[in-house]
């Protein structure tokens, strides 16, 4: 399936997910502690160089996962414009825009499978609460499998219905779909135990 | 409990497929979507613990970068942007949600109903809007008119849940983990 | 498990014209070029695997649009004239699970008949006809889901039936059935009076059809009677698979 | 697309026994009274749809416990000790949809291998070396959802050999591919050392089987020789097509 990893092999690629995830969680914490947007806009600048390094493409991705937030961007801006702090208004958007950015720099450079395996060890803890971390990663992996095939079948069913019907199909295949997703988890599980079940 | 994790699978993936319905941004950043539909789901159908475990295995493929929110948005960007708060909510909403439907022995529509209220509406409201506040740097009063703008949606999403609960219910008794 | 064919009636239903017709997904050419012009009442459509086979009968049924070329059903777009089109084909998929959409099968016959107009009550009293006229009244009822595999197909088949549409287009009807399913299914189809056009990846299937089409990587193959298409086909099938190409990747 | 078979090792796989074996599933009986010892290297299982080969297959498999009788594998109940079983069967199941678990080739192919007890780096080292044996080298990061129904079935069989299963069983495995990919399957099959058990309703697909079981309604039929059973079933089935019969509701 695809992911919001780059397909471009930079050097942030080869850092160890743990790390990457600890810098970010270092820098979030550091964002929000600033307060001048002087200070908040450095670091924007510093955060998008960054990009940089992982090359012209790396940085386009970037902005492209950051636009859906302009109308919240926006709201935000001509809000504090309205009941005059101008400045709270900057400091809000450029640390925002800073921790996000930070945030997708990580999500842009760590493959799939580096991420479920640090996953797996951010999970580590759960064994306490009866949860193993290895089921965590297996969840993950068939959540991952079942996406498209939980959207095969909504489309398969989207079209019998346009087969017979002049109008479009709404909420109401939701319940065949869920119907056979029900069927497939009792399969799925069977395919499961009969390899060696889920621990 | 192999059954129990393919279903919690099944359903973080139905929560993600439901982000593929086109959703409506709202000028605050926080878009009208289905997938709060598919997170009530969650709750009604499988119960509160492997509801509450569907939508975090849903939050957890979108952390680790896969585009699962609605308008292909996702990684670990969306956690720290405006919709926070309703996304840690969400596992609480379906975790409401299913309770209900698990205490309260009344019939299976109007717990689900009563459940996807509760839980998508009264619990998950105010977190987002926490959320949503803190992001703006206003206070909760003051972003509280933005959540009527996602009421009517919410109220008709709150109606399928009862009917879709339902028909489960009565299509395949024991299919229904919340009742089981 | 053959459909024979018995002669063209005076006033058959529409000619189904495809003109130049591609279809591309996800930058993927999956029908390429296709001009047809189909009157015959019985209709094969063999090919392997991903030859493109649905997606052709997808087009007809105007479930999808072509991406360039045209598809006309008489004179009727199938795709953008929707409530026309549903008088002229009515479409069987392989797998009832995929189609079957309510809990109880006189509601799963009614749904097309209400959409198509009919109120609730005279689309329920329509569907019960069906029933009756198939000998299945006692199934109005009967929750789908306590039915066989061949019982589910017969609903759908029932539900298509019932809006009486010109040209029936059936994927891989007998796939999963078991034998004794196969024949009656087969006899069934050659009772009808409609235009049928059957997709299989048997041969077997397709004998005694008037107009067979080969589908080959999205292009039209063969195309001719059963007795021409059919031996070519299979002999080609055969030594294919002495071959262990299973190797290559797709795309 | 037969699976003939090859004389009997000296020391084969363990016998599988079921012993008074019946199994019931929300009030219905879908077996009655198994009783079957299987040694030979290539069984047959052929019935109507819904005459309980598929629970058979499963059973065998310690997917399930009979509702009353024994199933052994050797002196392993497989549904109790699932550990033993794993080195003793192997299953296929007819859809591949139903059976992938992974996204990727090699992580599917790892699985069961990790579960089985083998280091994660350990497990996609030998995965990469069944991939290899089995000319797939470069399948390994292949995304599964790209691969055609034959190639998915491939990965199937696969992971699941990689696991050095006993006993192969295999349901349907014939069922959605086209000729040659039969063709191809069949040869693999043929290759195999392992003891194979397949299902089919088609008798064409059992041809050349040392032992071929039929089941009836739950009970088996007869038993014996591919030669023995396989016309009988066949004229049968012939004879049930010739009726209407599918009138009568299921169970
Ligand atoms: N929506 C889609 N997205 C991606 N690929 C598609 C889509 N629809 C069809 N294809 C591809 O187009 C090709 C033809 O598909 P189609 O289903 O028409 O084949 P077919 O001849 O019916 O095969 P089969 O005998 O397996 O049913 C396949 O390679 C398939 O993967
Ligand atoms: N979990 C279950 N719940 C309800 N009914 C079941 C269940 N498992 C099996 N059955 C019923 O048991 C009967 C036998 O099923 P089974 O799948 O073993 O048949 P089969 O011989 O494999 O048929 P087919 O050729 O269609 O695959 C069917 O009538 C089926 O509906
Ligand atoms: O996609 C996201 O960024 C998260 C969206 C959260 C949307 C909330 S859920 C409750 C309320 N009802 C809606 O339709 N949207 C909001
Ligand atoms: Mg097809
Ligand atoms: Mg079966």
């Amino acid at each position: 399936m695809l992911t919001l990893t780059s397909p471009v092999e930079t050097p942030f690629h080869r850092v160890p997910a743990g790390a990457k995830l600890l810098a970010l969680a270092g820098v979030t914490v550091l964002l929000f502690s600033m307060g001048d947007p002087v200070m908040l806009g450095l670091a924007l600048t510093g955060i998008a160089a960054l990009h940089l390094v992982g090359g012209l493409g790396l940085l386009r991705h970037g902005l492209r996962m950051l636009w859906p937030l302009w109308p919240f961007l926006a709201v935000l801006l001509a809000w504090h414009l309205w009941t005059g702090e101008v400045r709270d208004g900057w400091a809000i958007a450029l640390r925002l825009l800073a921790a996000v950015a930070a945030a997708n720099l990580v999500t842009m450079t760590t493959r799939l499978t580096d991420m479920i395996a640090c996953a797996e060890r951010l999970a580590a803890p759960l064994a306490r609460v009866g949860v193993p971390p290895r089921r965590v990663a297996l969840a993950l992996a068939l959540a991952v499998r079942f996406v498209p095939v939980m959207a095969d079948r909504l489309a398969a069913l989207r079209e019998a219905w346009t087969a017979r019907s002049p109008r479009r199909a709404g909420w109401r295949i939701i319940v065949p779909a869920l119907l056979g997703a029900l069927d497939d988890a009792d399969r799925v599980a069977d395919a499961l135990r009969a390899r060696g079940g889920t621990d | 409990m192999e059954r129990s994790v393919t279903h919690v699978a099944l359903f973080a993936a139905l929560v993600a497929v439901l982000g593929l319905v086109p959703a409506l941004t709202l000028p605050g950043g926080v878009p009208v979507t289905a997938q709060s539909l598919g997170v009530m789901l969650c709750g009604t159908v499988l119960g509160a613990r492997r509801g509450a475990l569907a939508v975090l295995l849903f939050l957890g493929l979108v952390a680790l970068g896969l585009p699962l929110l609605s308008g292909g948005r996702g990684g670990l960007g969306v956690f720290v942007g405006p919709s926070v708060g309703f996304l840690i909510g969400f596992p609480i909403a379906a975790f409401v949600a299913g309770l209900v439907v698990e205490r309260w022995s009344a019939p299976v529509g109007v717990a689900a109903a009563a459940g996807a209220f509760l839980g998508g509406i009264v619990v998950l409201y105010p977190l987002g809007a926490l959320g949503w506040a803190l992001m703006l740097g206003k206070s909760v009063a003051e972003v509280q008119v933005f959540l009527l703008g996602f009421l009517p949606g919410d109220l008709v999403k709150v109606g399928l849940v009862a009917l879709v609960t339902r028909a489960l219910a009565q299509m395949r008794p024991g299919s229904l983990l919340s009742r089981g | 498990m053959s459909v024979p064919s018995d002669p063209l009636p005076a006033s058959g239903p529409d000619a189904i014209l495809l003109d130049g017709v591609s279809f591309r997904v996800a930058g993927h050419e999956v029908l390429s070029d296709i001009t047809l012009r189909l009157t015959e009442r019985r209709i094969g459509l063999i090919g392997r695997n991903g030859s493109g086979k649905t997606t052709l009968l997808r087009l007809i049924a105007g479930l999808v649009a072509p991406s360039s070329g045209r598809v006309r059903i008489g004179a009727v777009d199938p795709f953008a004239e929707r409530k026309a089109a549903l008088g002229q084909v009515g479409i069987l998929f392989q797998n009832p699970d995929h189609q079957i959409l309510f809990p109880y099968v006189e509601e799963e016959l009614a749904f097309g008949l209400r959409q198509g107009g009919l109120s609730n009550e005279a689309a329920l009293h329509r569907a019960q006809a069906v029933l009756d006229a198939w000998g299945r009244s006692a199934w109005a009822r009967v929750p789908v889901q306590s039915l066989s595999q061949g019982q589910r197909q017969m609903v759908c088949l029932m539900a298509v039936l019932a809006m009486a549409p010109e040209t029936l287009l059936l994927d891989e009807p007998y796939a999963s059935l078991d034998l004794p399913a196969r024949m009656r299914l087969a006899r069934r189809l050659h009772g009808l009076e409609q235009r049928v056009i059957v997709i299989s990846h048997d041969p077997e299937a397709l004998a005694g059809m008037e107009r067979v089409i080969w589908l080959d990587a999205g292009r039209i193959r063969r195309d001719g009677p059963a007795g021409g298409v059919l031996p070519e086909f299979a002999a080609e099938m055969a030594q294919e698979g002495a071959r262990d190409a299973d190797a290559d990747l797709a795309g």
